[in-house]
């Protein structure tokens, strides 16, 4: 343990560095303010705020009811540091590696290392960059932090906070870049206006490798400690999901509220969807059934919010309530690989749905950066495969490397009996409840 | 002095409290257990997988009374407690050495 | 329950019909955008998400946690089946129905079918019509859902999602239009400026009929589970209800201010007011007593919220606070209905109350659609009666009717045993805690 | 108790009397509306329904579900009942007294009783005066709530409800007055963006005197009874305090923006801090380590969001998760005062560090107002200094008169039966959970 | 052996706890349960009705023990628990006809 | 017919349950209770300050059988309780002076 905080106290002061060296340069530029729009503004911190909110304590609470009791707090706490954990690393480096000048399509230029010339009047379209920067950041940090909805019960606390700093640097920098910092993947023309690929494919598919490499717990089933926390969990990802989806379009306009109307539309659909298809499959409609469609009609709306029409939601949302009921309720057991709180098969799953059927109902009266397969554009169908594919096979080679240093490293796996006995024990020293 | 031990369906235990209070009885103590026998379970769903939840809630009321009236409160419990359905539970006799009323120190059928 | 599910599923496929024959018309029209402002954008996709979160996770919370534990999650249930069923149902008919031009004063027209017209650019005076409409959706989610918690701890939940089909259509949506939609309530000049008479005297009078058709619950005891989630529930009500009564001056203005300083203020003095009407009454100022008052003033406001000036607010509060608690004290148990968490006790009464006192305290000075009593307008007070006489009538008939028409086809109530372990295991096949 | 509560009524009607007084000319006066921005007063509208969540359900949730199982409605509700009434006294007086015309520097004067002259189109600068009042409520009402942290499981709720009335007149208004009302310390130069001194300092040196005032208590010590209401709080608090620091800016517009990143950029290095400490000095990371940094971290940044760039909230974070820890792990159990949930240990310490750091780091590329010793000007130290004396001085000796007063009227500290039964039974006749 | 069975106010179990201990006890059971005797429960009010709880939150020790210490164990119960008021509680003692140690197989008082 | 205790660690319980089952019996009651013996507690921490949480979840399986079969149900318990580490736990014999089951009335071994 102690090697370990040693060592990460190295790495942030190491970091820290660039911090002081760049100090006095920092808001020295930008003094110019041509045109900053109030109304974009006050909504683009409010949707920073959702976003923000999705993680600590949306996605905490969602992810802690499902956990067993014993586990529960282990299982918010990789949400809460990870939130943290991407808030330092995003400014000192990671905003820059995204949306610093483009390298060959590959990455960002560091000319944006902590910040480095953004200052208080420098603007991004019509918003302050600050706001931006810090709306930026809550992606990063949501897609590190739902990934581990695959990894809890077992895994080291340290060995998840080397995976936040390694993972968020080596896979989601570049991912991002790809697509949303003019990268390679956006030069291709690849829709994804609010992260399916980014966010949900790439947490998905890093859920599973890790999982896979984890290995099964001893105790490898769902029994949810709380659900009255899940609920909670589910009620404010959707509101903060509202931030997600329209404060991708960066200003408060016609497009935010298409994304708005569509992402209400998918979550509500897709949670009616599961619920009828459970309550025929197993005969009852489960509450974990409704919250469960809930998120996977969020997740697939959300690379398409801005670009597809109402009916395209609509389809969007029944497809999104089923195909990932099956994809947990009889493949994962099939397939046996324990994705503890189905991270892939939710996420992994209805992202991919939602970044292929973008290409097929992206409606250019919408968005007309956006033509899909049914309004006469069938390319764009195949764009959206391949930057899925390029990136669910990036993610999976570089997760899994990222899996073997941490386990030559520290470990990944807590003792068999501190599984047991429950990691709020063993790695905290806490309980969740003393009631 | 015998303790009486019953286990039985929790929403029958206000009224055997009742019950017992009636005649006479001004003492007992309860818990919740968790009880398995002829009675099976429910299936609880989560995600599309079933599990069997074989323990089924049960109250536990402790009550020590008087060799003189053990068969009163036998019948007492068995009469409020009975559905007639399985599950409805058992009750366990036990005789005991001795009681003591911790606050006066009183022993024996006194303490009771 | 299959022949249930299976209706259930061809009604759905029927209404989807619309969706996809208006598809291409989707959007195509209004490509103007000639006055939208983005400040008032921004308030208002706010205001909308603030409104969703009153009922998920706001009120699945607050009603959830008085129930009992065995019962918690059926109550949540209800509040999320019925966001996500209204959030289809609006979009598919009901925002036409409501908004579409005026058939007769009594209902809209179907012009506006799946949103049929309505584009990324059509605006509704300064914002995005997508905006308004999903505003909207969320009054009508909320309405349904209040009416739940009369019902709980013994309703069937296949009744329940009936319900809300049927109760949304034939009361809802017809209420909706007489007062908000130009219908014959707004024509005689009744004032509701967020939705007392809409929203509140309409879910209480149906909560309170429905309470009659179900019957006494075998423990018809308040005896909350949770108070935990109680006190959450209530402070995000109370938050999410800044975006309801402020929120219904669609614009970020003087109006919306005005709104907002009553809201917080009746509700600050309702809950003052019931606790110390509590501590004089049963010589304890209970927690449950600060949330109950709280929730009675903002139901009080709500018809007010835009009208009154701050002495108005606060007499508003202080009945809002004494009233409902003698309702659900003293006359509920005396009158002997079943109302399980006096969804009838608090909204119909503090709705009654509000609308009103709206017609007496309505100050021009705020805002000049609303002259009440005191600034010299009687007849204001006789038109917000006759505005709630019409609502209770109209409401109580038809919820009868829905009832009756429900327990013929499904049956209303679960079996007596089912009651008797709770309603999670019954109907949902889980359970709230494993602590 | 009923002694209390009729002179507590006798109090309310007085005070209400002037608001029937006033009921006639509120409103009438400002009937033009010059600069009005919809994007700033879409802004202030949230940040105020932000601020309010804090207090509700926010800081409620975090201080209940530290305290013991039997304490927490009591815990809770210390915050609901304070907030409510905290909203009517400060439209009664407190806005007048804090914001009114200025008297010799030290108290508001009482034009604006009851809001007096402040209508629907009244402005402060670009926002409706209504909101500024609200907004500004909300920071009243949460610095009395944060105190209640050192005295619970053992005050009296009648005790807790005189404070409220009295230490909000006495010791809020006057300081508020000072520093942002336009007082003394406002023209000493004094900097405090959004209340590090105003809120923190001063609500933790009340802590600090009430707890030594009430004693120990019998079981002195911190044992959570539900860390997932913790967790909940803590998010809850980090997502409002966007709305309080950004929203102190009283704009949508670059000042909020680096008051944005400057707050998520401090909560989230000092709950790292504060994790790597801990992790260091007990071996163990804990979820409340993260939760209690985090806290610190933005309690820290307060009066620095607006003044600092981002390396100044890096090192402001780094130092409020270091200091705030050994105040309360290692200094409160060598001194022995029994600060039931360190409201002293953190908002007291943290507060004050942040004062004194504002006046090292304030950065004037940020906002020229504020100059501090690293950009050449340790005049600013020492006025930051003067002003933390001040407040701590101020609001120790009145503080601790308040106390004696109470003593003397009602009592401050329950029975040792009911402080060992719990102070739910005995103060509220509920208990929090029947699970 | 005995099995002695105490049913005392909750915020004494630690006290009897470490007395026991201090004489040399090393090993107990303890376990949540409601009482009802003559010590009345209190009321809950929710909104403006009011309910009588009857039981009453208490802490059942068990603690095993050789004949021979079994009058110490029990005045040290009753020396810590009492409060002197109505509530303090009972002990229960019950003979055992054995007692096993899972971990050794070791039986009888050597278990113990 | 003896009343067998046994006091295991919670994660062992599944297995005990399942044995028994296997061996015939087919009623049990089970409770949570807090363990005190030579396995020591664990630590908790909460803002830098230590606390030694000595108590430790532990399973109550209260069993009652004919005394024919007594033997089996002892060996059984062990077999799929121990881990050879400390903290095991006990198993109390308690002689039984009657057994009822509520749903029929039927008395003694009948009646298990
Ligand atoms: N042999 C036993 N030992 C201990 N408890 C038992 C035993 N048999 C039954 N029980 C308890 O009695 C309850 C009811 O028993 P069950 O077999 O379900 O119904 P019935 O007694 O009506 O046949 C069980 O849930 C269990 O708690
Ligand atoms: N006859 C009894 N059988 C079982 N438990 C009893 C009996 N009498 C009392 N108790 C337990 O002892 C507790 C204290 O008893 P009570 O009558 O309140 O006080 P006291 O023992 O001081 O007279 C009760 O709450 C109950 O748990
Ligand atoms: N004398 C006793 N009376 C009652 N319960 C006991 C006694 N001794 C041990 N126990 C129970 O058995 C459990 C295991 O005992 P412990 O001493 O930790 O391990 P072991 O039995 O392996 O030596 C304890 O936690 C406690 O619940």
């Amino acid at each position: 343990m102690r090697r370990f905080v040693i060592l990460t106290i190295i790495i942030l002061t190491f970091i820290s560095g660039f911090a002081f060296g760049g100090a006095e340069t920092v808001s020295a530029v930008d003094a110019e303010e041509p045109e900053i729009d109030t109304g974009d503004t006050a909504w683009m911190i409010v949707a920073t705020a959702l976003v923000m909110l999705m993680t600590l304590p949306g996605l905490a609470l969602f992810y802690g009811g499902l956990a067993k009791r014993k586990d529960t707090l282990n299982t918010m706490a990789m949400s809460f540091a990870t939130y943290c954990i991407v808030s330092f690393l995003w400014i000192a480096y990671g905003y820059t590696f995204v949306f610093g000048p483009d390298i060959k399509g590959f990455i960002g230029g560091t000319e944006k290392l902590f910040l480095s010339g953004v200052g208080v009047n420098s603007l991004s379209t019509t918003i302050p960059e600050f706001i931006f920067v810090v709306f930026q950041l809550t992606f990063a940090a949501i897609t590190v932090a739902l990934a581990s909805g695959a990894f809890i019960e077992r895994m080291k606390f340290s060995a998840w906070v080397f995976f936040t700093v390694l993972w968020m640097t080596f896979v989601y920098l570049p991912v991002a870049h790809w697509v949303w910092g003019g990268g390679f993947l956006a030069k291709l023309g690849a829709l994804d206006f609010a992260g399916g690929t980014v966010v949900h494919i790439n947490a998905g598919v890093a859920a599973l490798v890790g999982a896979l490499v984890l290995g099964k717990r001893r105790e490898a089933a769902l029994k949810p400690s709380n659900l009255t926390l899940v609920v909670t969990g589910a009620g404010l990802l959707w509101f903060g999901w509202f931030g997600f989806n329209a404060g991708s379009a960066v200003a408060a306009n016609g497009l935010a509220g298409a994304a708005l109307i569509n992402t209400n539309m998918a979550a509500a659909v897709a949670a009616i969807s599961w619920m009828f298809t459970e309550w025929m499959h197993t005969r009852k409609p489960t509450v974990l059934g409704l919250a469960s469609g809930a998120v996977a009609g969020l997740v697939a709306i959300t690379p398409a919010a801005g670009f597809v029409n109402i009916s395209g939601s609509v389809v969007i949302g029944i497809l999104a309530g089923i195909l990932p009921y099956f994809s947990v309720a009889t493949i994962k057991p099939k397939l046996g690989y324990d994705d503890s709180l189905d991270a892939f098969g939710i996420h992994g799953v209805a992202g991919t749905l939602g970044a292929i059927l973008t290409g097929i109902f992206a409606d250019p009266a919408i968005n007309d950066a956006g033509k899909g397969l049914l309004y006469g554009n069938p390319g764009q169908l195949i764009t959206q495969l391949i930057a899925a594919g390029v990136t669910i096979v990036y993610t999976a080679m570089v997760t899994l490397i990222i899996f073997i240093i941490i386990k030559a490293f520290t470990g990944i796996r807590v003792e068999a009996e501190h599984e047991i006995t429950g990691l709020d024990e063993s790695q905290h020293g806490e309980k969740a409840y003393s009631l | 002095m015998k303790k009486v031990e019953a286990i039985i369906k929790p929403f029958k235990l206000d009224e055997v409290k009742d019950a017992l209070n009636a005649i006479g009885i001004n003492g007992m103590t309860v818990s919740e257990v968790k009880g398995f026998g002829r009675q099976k379970g429910h299936v609880e769903v989560y995600r599309g997988t079933e599990y069997e939840v074989n323990f089924l809630p049960k109250s536990k009321i402790e009550v020590v009374v008087p060799d003189s009236i053990i068969d009163k409160v036998i019948s007492t419990i068995i009469e409020k407690a009975k559905t007639g359905n399985i599950g409805d539970g058992k009750i366990f006799i036990h005789s005991l050495e001795d009681v003591i009323r911790i606050r006066t120190g009183d022993k024996g059928e006194a303490a009771i």
